[in-house]
């Protein structure tokens, strides 16, 4: 094989902030302390990635604790890599203030979304993901009107980011209210490809039934990015709309979610690459595991065993 | 024979908010409390679809109701949620509102119905107090004025009439970042009816104040209400209580040292002598429960055993009340 | 509920000697130190257990930290517990030295014995537990001669245990040479009732595709002992005759063993407890859960829902 | 250029007797290793069905045959076995031996035999150097005199005639507990030929053991062919090593404090500093393998990745060995 430089490379990978690891007192994550941010920016870094994802909600400690985003991303850098790629803008949606598919909290949201923004200017970012519509039982019945409010919200969402230089993208929880085929075709029919972008999370599509490689095939020009990760379970019954939760609580499974690499996972990741490959994308591919600790799981292993994939099954493919 | 009861505090197993959701682990964690000795469980306030334990309305949409809820309870053979710490700092999702203060007049309404409405879902669980944490932070507020103590004993005691209303007792829990730690509970006890607000006696946070328990017994034993026992492996000698947001700086986090504060009774370096505050709880005729806690620990099953070890063995023989059925 | 007073109660409860705790390097077990040692026991304490088994090779710990057995029951008993009921005795099977359907090696097996109990007899134990064959595929094919060999060769150690005043009594694993239905009845059919006796494992039995009760019903006159455990698995394949190991590393699972009181177990307990009451069985049940801490289990944990269900299900049929 | 390599040493994945047995397991400790960066894996020798990796025969047992064993390591992406460590102390179920000495002149041919053996099998796997235990632990034997000495070194010279057959170099692996630790490693070199007999250079061990790294590098140089980098969190400056059985109760258990001894290079509180040896290791014109360990960690995933940090940042670049393929 012949070496790739930096500069040729067309992918670059991203991991994005859930971790724990073992405090004094049980599991901390990561912002737990300078210590355990140090450690973590050093796993990351010893496994290849080349860059992390956040939460807008980690937006306080970066202020709190480091001196806010800009600060935070020289940390990041000092430990070799490159900077903060994406964040997700994690809401409280809430039918009550804040739901995409009821016009009359759109003004809610849009304030929202301004003074996120602004937090967040002093550094650059490529997208800020979100669920694009509530938890699916407080949306049901999913109507085309919903839909189409949804994407009128997210337009203008989106335009709000824009004047950031930010894209908006959305990222599609099996448990969310627009997660089904064609209720997803129906929300990009309404949105504007200038403003809403689709973020493929491979294992969220796959436990809702869809096949992530068709879907990202059908809209590779609007995809602004990728979470790649692995479930070994499809919902069943009402998993995507358990009431009170389905993410944790579905009686399905414990856990949802795994590194990719892990045996017995349902994503197809080689035809994913190959796709990725095949439909030219260039840029940031973010690697995702979410309560990967559960069960007896390990946050470093799973980092590891994830980054070990990209580099030696998909670099093969694509890089 | 005393009036005391044991429980545990179901705090410590959940150490980060998206653990301890599933109904498999809250059964686990409550049979291991009640295989462990203790009779009852004692909850922490939270908010959200992560916090199934955190307040009635979620309660409810877990187990179809508080009741249902207790039916958890029973089949797990615990016999009642012994009481429930409550925050006003704390937001409410459920009820879209954001940190109230007992310091503003204007949220004392807010403070009172949730205070109520918490009493009685407590009083359904057969409970018995409502821990409240009666002031934010020291270095979080200004230093509490005279006029400051007016305004939260005024607070206190109206959510106090409240929770009486439906049997329950409210006392104010203060802990060792707290705006009161230094003169202020004697000053704030002395401004509200002894018949509506007591106090809880937490011995892990007093010792990691500097405060020796013995002597909060001795000096206010007629005003505790309610007792937790957990332990402290350091002490705040540094004032680190005085920084703002302390509550994740000092407490989460450990401070400058990055110490873990809290432990079960009886663990290593642990620094309160159980013996002796039960010993003196006695002795001031102490009725009511004794819930004991380790706040969070890396291994929550053992740290119940343990702590049930010290309890059966040791602490119960003290006090004389009867070990409930099947344990000796 | 009327009190049973300690006179009354027909069956005690015993722990069995596994365990892991989380020590500064990783898992360690109880022998580590004597703190350690300590923790354990009052946690075995504070579940209600009213005594402990133990493994034979703990003898060398039980002798260089404490003394010696009797030295270190005085630290069980000063921990509340009464003392140690059974001992297992975890022989090095070889075809070549010590295989007891091979009577070449009986004279071997037998001075094993001998020194053995001469180890323990400084405190007085009911039962000492064997595995009363070799790894399935170190018999096979097992034959009637076999099975025969074995029977006679257990009879001889009975002779042995029982002059030390401590009963033989054979624990069938799902992996061993004697675990089938038919096998484990011809075996006894030659084995002297005096001398050996069954020690009936709830969960090897179910994993081997026995129905425990019924087993316990046919020998109830033999049997000296009990380890209520649980499975979630049935063997399947050649599970039992895995090379080189079928207790950890056969393909089914990875975790074969749970406590008693898991959801989703095989063992039928409340069958079992009924058997146990309606043959008039007096003494110690010995609850266990090897290997609980595979797949993010907890010892304590395990350890406090086996006996939170052996007091609030198992004492309500009979204690 | 220099011609280091870097392994990391597996043993630290396998806490009790009953962990780290699946194939599952090795698989992801491998891959781990793999992208942490480093080329190699360090065996320990272990004996019976749940050490399938301890042993030729177990390889063979458990991946068809020890060429099977090599293929699984490169489907994991990891080149090779560096190095094998071998306690001829530790029993043989396989062989039905017990332990063997290089005390005891009757030993030796047993100990010359399993040396080839296992640096056979080494050499199938890539690998270059046998680790062994020269002698027991310094409360275990009389003291060494110069008759013991050598015969300990004839011992290890018959075994590094054996292993050099197989093209396998043989490196004495001084431990803090060793009966050789205090005077006798100069000595004992003396009395082995140069060109059979080598030094395994343990940064952990030397540093528990009251002895500076950089000190046995400016010695004895020249007959270094092994280093492993461990820190050490602690030394053995009681002498705690002269006790009996002190592989358990010092090493395992931690001594009278109960110390943690040994961690990966670059944990928090080590002792040793890894810059300084690397360009020691550098200058006295150090070629092969080096490999960092742990020994125990609790948490093995995250000291590999750690320990892999600190090479790829700033030893790998001290040494100006190019990098694995694809690591920056």
């Amino acid at each position: 094989m012949s070496a790739v430089t930096e500069d040729e490379r067309a992918i670059k990978w991203s991991y994005m902030d859930h971790w724990r690891s073992n405090g004094p007192t049980g599991p901390v994550d990561q912002w737990h302390s300078h210590k355990t941010m140090s450690a973590f920016l050093k796993q990351i870094k010893a496994t290849g990635f080349d860059a992390i994802d956040t939460f807008d909600f980690r937006i306080w400690q970066m202020y709190g604790d480091y001196g806010g985003p800009a600060k935070y991303q020289e940390m990041v850098r000092d430990h070799g890599l490159e900077r903060i790629v994406n964040t997700f803008h994690a809401a409280d949606y809430d039918v009550r203030n804040y739901a995409p598919h009821l016009p009359e909290t759109h003004a809610n949201i849009l304030e929202d979304f301004r003074v996120t923004m602004g937090r967040w200017s002093e550094i650059e970012l490529d997208n800020i993901i979100v669920m694009p519509a509530t938890l699916f039982y407080d949306m049901e019945p999913i109507t085309e009107d919903k839909l189409k409010y949804s994407a009128e919200c997210w337009n203008k969402v989106g335009e709000i980011t824009a004047g950031f230089g930010v894209k908006l993208t959305c990222h599609h929880e099996f448990f969310c209210g627009i997660q089904s085929e064609p209720d997803i075709e129906t929300f990009y029919s309404y949105t504007d490809p200038r403003y809403v972008s689709l973020f493929v999370d491979t294992a969220q599509h796959c436990i809702a039934g869809l096949d992530p490689v068709a879907l990202y095939d059908r809209h590779a020009h609007r995809v602004s990015g990728f979470h790649f990760k692995d479930t070994r379970n499809v919902a069943t019954g009402d998993d995507h709309r358990h009431r009170p939760d389905s993410e944790i609580m579905a009686p399905t499974t414990g856990k949802w979610f795994y590194e990719m690499g892990t045996p017995h996972g349902l994503v197809d990741f080689e035809a994913m690459m190959t796709a990725v490959r095949d439909n030219g994308y260039r840029g940031w591919i973010s690697v995702e595991h979410d309560k990967a600790n559960k069960e007896g799981g390990d946050y470093s292993e799973s980092t590891a065993i994830s980054r070990w994939y990209a580099k030696n099954v998909l670099e093969e493919i694509y890089r | 024979m005393s009036g005391i009861r044991w429980a545990y505090a179901i705090n410590q197993w959940k150490p980060q908010f998206d653990d301890f959701v599933r109904r498999e682990q809250h059964e686990r964690a409550l049979k291991t409390m009640s295989i462990a000795g203790f009779e009852g469980v004692e909850l922490t306030y939270g908010t959200g679809r992560w916090e199934p334990l955190g307040n009635p309305r979620q309660l409810a949409a877990n187990f179809g109701s508080v009741a249902g809820f207790r039916e958890f309870l029973h089949s797990c053979a615990v016999d009642a949620v012994s009481s429930w710490y409550w925050d006003p700092a704390e937001r409410s999702m459920e009820e879209l509102t954001g940190p109230l203060s007992p310091l503003t007049e204007a949220d004392v309404p807010a403070i009172v119905a949730r205070a109520s409405r918490l009493a009685e879902a407590l009083a359904a669980l057969g409970g018995s107090v409502l821990l409240v944490r009666p002031v934010p932070g020291a270095g979080d507020v200004e230093p509490l004025d005279d006029d400051a103590l007016d305004r939260v004993a005024a607070c206190w005691e109206a959510a106090g009439r409240a929770t009486a209303e439906h049997g329950i007792r409210l006392a104010l829990h203060v802990d060792f970042l707290s705006a009161l730690r230094r003169d202020h509970v004697p000053s704030l006890l002395d401004r509200t009816d002894p018949a509506l607000v007591g106090l809880a006696l937490d011995t892990g946070e007093l010792t990691a104040g500097g405060i020796d328990p013995l002597a909060v017994i001795e000096r206010m034993g007629d005003r505790i209400w309610h007792v937790q026992f957990k332990d402290a492996l350091a002490v705040d000698d540094a004032e680190e209580y005085l920084q703002p947001h302390a509550h994740w700086t000092v407490r989460v986090r450990g401070g400058a040292r990055e110490v873990r504060w809290f432990a079960e009774p009886g663990a290593e370096g642990g620094l309160v002598d159980f013996p002796a505050v039960t010993r003196a709880l006695v002795d001031a005729g102490y009725s009511g429960w004794i819930v004991v806690e380790s706040d969070q620990s890396p291994h929550p099953a053992a740290s119940a055993l343990l702590a049930g070890y010290l309890v059966q063995r040791e602490l119960r023989p003290l006090v004389g009340s009867a070990a409930p059925e099947g344990v000796s």
